[in-house]
């Protein structure tokens, strides 16, 4: 074990939490959080899905009120009456789910609530100035001030929420999963940015189920369970095993299942040609039945459109999609499912979730017709079924009847995978199914994708975490800039290749097309 | 218990019981509507309340009973129609003037010589097929609904105006005017027609998929178009249904006064979004419930007899009436607990 | 009676032509070739529909005459668009029932001090300056009418305290006001008042749900009058819908819908009072003598007088037979 | 995961430079806004065509364009005020009784008696008032806009009438009645307020804190809460600014009609929401613009003077502006490139 890194120990603490708790009906989310954070440190959380990380820090920036417990900030005794007045005492947050305003442009997100003013009067040079300052420091000059942020991508978007909690003068920043919908190189970006901070003496509480982020960038970590806390103030370097115990309460052995030998035999997708303009061109391949085909790529390279367009979200310019050999009609979702494709989309609240509606609903959606009888929905049959996908996915809380938007958003996303574990699913496609999901569900999640190969379904997995795609598929393809510039068993590419072939000028390029 | 300060590791003994999610369905957000309900079933029983003392002797008749039961009827049918197209994400502001559609076309005196079924078949028919006509402009031409409607509002009150040419056109046809006289076991008719449709449209909000698919569409449309859901087809169909639901009410209505004009139905529209509002059933889509709106209906007709029964003006009508849905509202969002919490 | 019960309200929306052409002999001479512009509420009522048809059939009479009729939404402002942009066209002289006639008055005046006489008709503007030729029913006569009818026939029966019921139009219009004040001041006379008053739309619907709750409100009634005879069939439906006959109920407009169930004797409906929509044709024939700077034939004046008030009649089963054909 | 080789990952990202600058983050449709504007500009051609066609010597003729402009006054002021509201995420139907309210409180013999001045403060004050009272029940009693402001519309109109006793107050006052009837270089003065009206709300809207708060907190009122915007005070500042049009409308109107009643200001609520929309504010909140809506007015005012121009009876009026709103929203919404491509 080395030092604990960071100020020392000794210093006086910044943000200390004493037996905190907070009830939502139904759900004790915090049971007595105990918390101690100190200036200028990076201090983790760590936790399962529905552990409790979220409704804390919701509580640090005023947005929820504990029940009972004790918060000190800077020694004194505090209780936020809204976030307002977090963000006065010096707490800046950036949000687990996007909270922009998609018709305003990034400039004016970045400064919303404190805006640069004479007498009512926005400035708004001096806004877009700052702001661009701001984006400047976090690595992306290039995002567009005056551009609505509604237009910009997921992970763009998370910068601009990044850049907001920014601008503000803060004392201690909060980070809720800022790396879910970051690329590996945004979040090397991001680890800049937050040392920055550290040295400027500004403390960050960090969340994320990435462990090896914690390790690279975090002082110490306190593990929650239940809403409990049952670490606290480890050291970054503790070993993973010890980690995901005190998470879990038990140990995840192999995170990837192990790849069968046999080469699948049978062609169940193939793609030729496909092409949007602006979007992707030319691209073509092959699922085979139990295969499990994986797209890497750089954020913005085209690979949720690609998946959306096999499904028949989108309509191609070019191309088409061909299932067991049979032409599918371009452009028709129906089509799709009816021949067996089921989608999980890469954003779980605008495209996957009726986040009013109980679990098994959500469930069940893409599947009504299969558990219905001459309209009418068999509901037993639909609870069941809903039940042992959550079984299998270990959500939590297990109860199929909560509304899902009351979920945590790992177990949110467990929904969206869910949905198409049941009835006859013979092709997945997947755009980011491990977003914000917890190590141990993670390992859950990935038996599942390969017990379903087993059983002869293709999957099509796209993922901005390079080594899931490794881990997981038999085959991957390389996206860039809209185009597949690489085709490979994933016993024959390792990381490094992979990473070269995703930045532009890779010097491999030319060699391997 | 974790007073460890410095910079010590301190762990816990592994927290292997899991205490935290002991869920209590009674309390889940699931039953939220139930609540809701509840709410506005004790804003009626208020309202009896109110009218057994300030009308003791004519307010709980059976005659007054199933007098504000047959007031309900029309606009209570108009309202099912309506849910389902704000649960499913749009609205309608063509009721009204489907309603004076389907009444003036049911009964003009061509149709008129095709007896009663004839006449219900058209007005069915005029219904349906200019909600599917809204479905149609909103689905395929992307049209905002309350725009579309609102085209269709106006276009059709301006056909029902040519087709009657302004005339009030009564009704000769025996069975018709029947309807609204006659009674089942001492039910009116037409208050066992809105029951039928109330229970009818229960069953398909809450037990089929074409409810479910409904729900889906308003909660959030991408989300049930990637979940494999023809979001425009459902739309079309929502909307048609709340067509349907006009022509029934324009025979209803027809059968009421004896007559179709296209005067008929004004500000329906409104009274069943308000009703339909107030039982709970959300603007923005996704949620609401066929009880809520049946509630809401039987308040606002409630609310409207007590003003007749009390021989009240209008204009102290109107001041009372505002005041009563403020309240009322209030009183159903009342939780004790929220009196101490920000949100 | 049945047999005569057909289609609509109205079977014969040209009927007033007919009367028209009987009474526009006197000052019939052709004149010089004029434009009548002409403007009234849109609304979806039997007596404001029967108001321009009559206006209208009445203008047809007339070769030299070019009628412009204006027509927008239901409300003073929309009525005041019209008529400003009526105005721009410069006709020679402007027939209008206005919306509200203290709303319109400004717009009246306009018209004439762009050197356009205003024949006002039916609802009074508030300034004399504002018309030309005030033609209108009487409202408040109208009531009174139906409160003397009421008071005499329940005194006759010997009747001291009867129940009395009142079925208004719209609320807010100032006509539904002066109505009801007659209704009132002449029962008054006979000592007696109104126990139930409920206000409909002049809707056949509105009508049959005010009348429906009035009949729970009031278990024993003597009588009701009905403002408006449109939105009278849907009262007397709801009588018969809830089998209602221990009162008599009066009218209000004279539709020939109403006189024929007066002259059939066979339902409550025993008397209504007449608001005849004729007073359109009138003002057009008036407005073109105005124009051409006559006099009415049987007056000794050059011109045709500034005010006629049209009184409110009396329809029963005796004298229905010589309205019947005023109905409209 | 990047476990074990996280360090080579590291040094990889960070010795490339700044990769993501390589690609497009947008794609540019930023001017939707602006193209919805020009298609209703085109839209307004077209009619001004029509008009040019069917009625060529009184259409384009200064009097008429006065008199379209003057018409579109009035309604004009409270779609501006609507505008805010919708953007802010509500809807206010209670325009048209404020309006009446306003005007008939103005109005009274005892108000008349203070003179313009106090004519026009008692407007201000009471459109101002009431309007934040819907607010207050919107933030604070978290009441649905739509209930609230319904609830609003029904009692104010009951007010209006008790104060009025329904009878049309006629206006004494020469200062008032000559807004009307005077003009400043050729323009009528109530054209001249709407323009102020106008100009000052698109400042408001798009060049102060308090516009930027509206888009916000319509936007994704949880986001505007986040970061730090009182959400419940811009609510309530909204609709005052609403109630606040409505008074400054009511003015117009009265000085137009020489009167106040309880009769004015009836449908403009649909007249207001049915002209923002159109002009592309979005019911679901967060977008729109005051020229939108401002274009919207005229669309609408401009088809009802060409009806008058072409003396169609209302009944085809109404048929045809049905099929012109259908038309024109259609028209505004063609993009070739979407005809290929769905999404
Ligand atoms: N608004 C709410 N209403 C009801 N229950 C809620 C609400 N928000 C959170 N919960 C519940 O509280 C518990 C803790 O949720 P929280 O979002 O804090 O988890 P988390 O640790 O952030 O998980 P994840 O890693 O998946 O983001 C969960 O059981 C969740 O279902
Ligand atoms: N909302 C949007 N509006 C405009 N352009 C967009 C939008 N979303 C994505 N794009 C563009 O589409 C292309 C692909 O973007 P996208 O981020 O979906 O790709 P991806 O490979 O799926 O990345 P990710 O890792 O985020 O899933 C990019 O050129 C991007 O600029
Ligand atoms: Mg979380
Ligand atoms: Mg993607």
């Amino acid at each position: 074990m080395t030092e604990p890194r960071g100020p020392s120990a000794d210093a006086a603490p910044l943000l200390t939490l004493r037996g905190v708790v907070k009830t939502f009906p139904g759900v004790r989310a915090l049971d007595g959080v105990e918390l101690t954070v100190r200036p200028g440190e990076v201090h983790c959380l760590l936790g399962q899905n529905g552990a409790g990380k979220s409704t804390l820090i919701k509580i640090l920036s005023g947005v929820h009120r504990p029940e009972g417990g004790e918060i000190l900030w800077q020694g004194q005794p505090v209780s936020f009456a809204g976030p307002q007045a977090a963000i006065r005492a010096g707490i800046g947050t950036i949000y687990q789910e996007l909270d922009l305003v998609a018709d305003m442009t990034v400039a004016e997100n970045i400064l919303l609530g404190h805006e640069p003013r004479t007498g009512g009067f926005v400035r708004r040079g001096e806004t877009r100035a700052r702001a661009r300052e701001v984006l400047e420091r976090l690595g992306h000059g290039e995002i567009p001030a005056d551009r609505p942020v509604g237009r910009l991508p997921a992970a763009a978007q998370q910068i601009v929420s990044m850049a907001r909690a920014l601008s503000r003068e803060a004392k201690l920043l909060i980070m809720d999963e800022p790396s879910a919908v970051l690329a590996h190189d945004e979040v090397a970006n991001l680890f800049r940015v937050i040392r920055e901070l550290k040295a400027a003496g500004i403390a960050v509480i960090y969340i994320s189920h990435r462990l090896e982020e914690i390790r690279e960038i975090c002082d110490r970590v306190t593990v929650l369970k239940d809403g409990r806390t049952t670490a606290a103030d480890l050291p970054a370097d503790t070993p993973t095993g010890r980690l995901v115990d005190r998470m879990t309460g038990r140990s995840v052995e192999h995170v990837f299942p192990p790849r069968p030998d046999v080469v699948p035999e049978g062609e169940l997708l193939r793609v030729e040609g496909l092409t949007r303009h602006g979007e992707f061109t030319d691209v073509s391949f092959t699922v085979g039945t139990g295969e499990i085909v994986g797209i890497a790529g750089l954020v913005g390279s085209g690979r949720s459109e690609l998946l959306e367009t096999v499904y028949g979200a989108r309509r191609p310019d070019a191309g088409q999609v061909l299932v067991d050999g049979r032409r599918l009609r371009p452009g028709s979702i129906a089509a799709a499912v009816k021949a067996g494709l089921g989608l999980a989309p890469e954003e779980r609240k605008s495209q996957a979730l009726l986040l009013g509606e109980p679990v098994q609903r959500n469930i069940g959606l893409a599947t009504l017709d299969r558990r219905s009888a001459a309209g009418f929905v068999r509901a037993g049959a639909e609870r069941e079924a809903a039940a042992a996908v959550a079984d299998r996915l270990e959500l939590r809380p297990r109860d199929v009847r909560r509304r899902a938007g009351t979920l945590s958003g790992g177990n949110q996303q467990k929904v969206v995978v869910g949905r198409w574990l049941l009835g006859s699913t013979r092709l997945l496609l997947l755009d980011e199914p491990t977003r914000g999901v917890d190590v141990g569900a993670r390992a859950e999640l990935y038996q599942v994708i390969r017990d379903l190969a087993a059983e002869g379904v293709g999957v099509l997995l796209v993922s901005s975490e390079v080594p899931e795609v490794l881990g997981l598929a038999d085959r991957v393809l390389v996206m860039r800039e809209g185009r597949i510039v690489q085709q490979r068993s994933a016993r024959d590419i390792n990381e490094h290749t992979v990473l070269d072939l995703v930045m532009a000028g890779s010097l491999l390029e030319g060699a391997d097309q | 218990m974790l007073a460890g300060r410095g910079g010590s590791v301190t762990e816990l003994a592994s927290a292997t019981t899991a205490p935290a999610a002991k869920t209590t369905w009674w309390r889940d957000d699931a039953s939220e509507p139930v609540r809701r309900n509840l709410g506005l079933t004790g804003v009626l029983v208020v309202l009896v309340v109110i009218g057994l003392s300030t009308a003791p002797n004519t307010f709980l008749t059976g005659g007054n009973i199933s007098n504000i039961l047959t007031q309900a009827s029309a606009i209570g049918v108009i309202t099912i129609g309506m849910t389902f197209v704000i649960i499913g994400g749009g609205i309608d502001l063509s009721v009204g003037s489907l309603t004076a559609l389907a009444a003036v076309w049911c009964t003009t005196l061509s149709t008129q010589s095709f007896g009663a079924g004839g006449m219900v078949f058209t007005a069915v028919v005029v219904g349906t097929v200019a909600g599917a006509v809204n479905g149609v402009l909103i689905a395929y031409g992307r049209m905002v609904p309350f725009i579309a409607t609102l085209a269709m509002m106006v276009g059709a009150q301006g056909l029902a105006e040519k087709i009657s040419n302004k005339q009030t056109q009564v009704v000769n046809v025996g069975s018709i005017n029947r309807l609204a006289a006659n009674d089942i076991l001492g039910i009116p008719v037409l208050v066992l027609i809105f029951a039928v449709v109330t229970a009818a449209c229960w069953v398909l909000l809450n037990r089929t998929t074409f409810g479910r698919r409904t729900v889906a569409v308003g909660g959030n449309a991408e989300a049930a178009r990637l979940a494999g859901i023809n979001v425009r087809r459902q739309t079309v169909l929502l909307y048609a249904l709340s067509g349907l639901c006009c022509g029934i009410a324009a025979i209803m209505v027809v059968a009421q006064s004896n007559a179709g004009s296209s005067g008929q139905g004004v500000l329906y529209e409104l009274d069943a979004i308000a009703a339909a509002i107030i039982g709970g059933t959300s603007l923005t889509g996704g949620r609401g419930t066929v009880i809520g709106s049946l509630l809401g209906v039987l308040v606002f007709t409630t609310i409207t007899n007590l003003f007749i029964l009390n021989n009240l003006p209008t204009e102290v009508q109107n001041i009372v009436k505002g005041a009563i849905i403020v309240g009322a509202v209030l009183v159903q969002q009342f939780q004790p607990r929220e009196l101490f919490r920000r949100r | 009676a049945g047999a005569l019960v057909t289609g609509c309200t109205s079977n014969n929306v040209a009927a007033p032509a007919v009367t028209a052409a009987s009474v526009a002999q006197p000052s019939g001479k052709p004149g010089k070739p004029i434009t009548i512009g002409f403007s009234s509420p849109a609304a979806d009522h039997g007596w404001l529909a029967a108001i321009t048809a009559d206006a209208q059939a009445r203008a047809k009479l007339y070769p030299e005459v070019t009628f412009k009729m204006v027509q927008a939404g239901a409300d003073a402002t929309a009525q005041r668009a019209a008529l400003e942009t009526l105005i721009q066209e410069k006709p020679d002289i402007i027939v209008v029932q206005p919306f509200d006639g203290a709303q319109l008055t400004a717009t009246g005046r306009d018209a004439m001090n762009a050197g356009i006489p205003v024949v006002n008709l039916d609802r009074e503007f508030t300034d004399q300056l504002a018309y030309r030729l005030l033609i209108q029913g009487d409202n408040y006569g109208l009531g009174a009418a139906a409160g003397h009818y009421i008071g005499t026939r329940l005194k006759s029966a010997g009747k001291s305290s009867p129940i009395i019921a009142e079925i208004a139009g719209i609320d807010s219009l100032p006509l539904t006001q002066a109505r009801s004040k007659g209704y009132k001041d002449a029962l008054a006379t006979h000592g007696f008042s109104v126990s139930h008053r409920v206000a409909a739309q002049f809707t056949v619907d509105s009508g049959q749900q005010a009348a429906a709750n009035l009949l729970q409100a009031a278990p024993k009634l003597d009588a009701i009058w009905n403002h408006d005879d449109d939105q009278g069939v849907g009262v007397l439906a709801a009588i018969s819908q809830a089998h209602r006959s221990e009162f008599f109920m009066v009218g209000g407009a004279g539709s020939s819908k109403a006189m024929q169930l007066i002259q059939a004797d066979n339902s409550v409906l025993k008397a209504t009072v007449t608001y005849s929509p004729t007073m359109a044709g009138s003002a057009v024939s008036l407005a073109r003598l105005i124009a051409n700077n006559r006099g009415m034939s049987d007056l000794m004046d050059l011109t045709v007088p500034k005010q006629i008030v049209l009184s409110s009649e009396t329809v029963t089963k005796e004298n229905v037979a010589q309205y019947l054909p005023m109905g409209f």
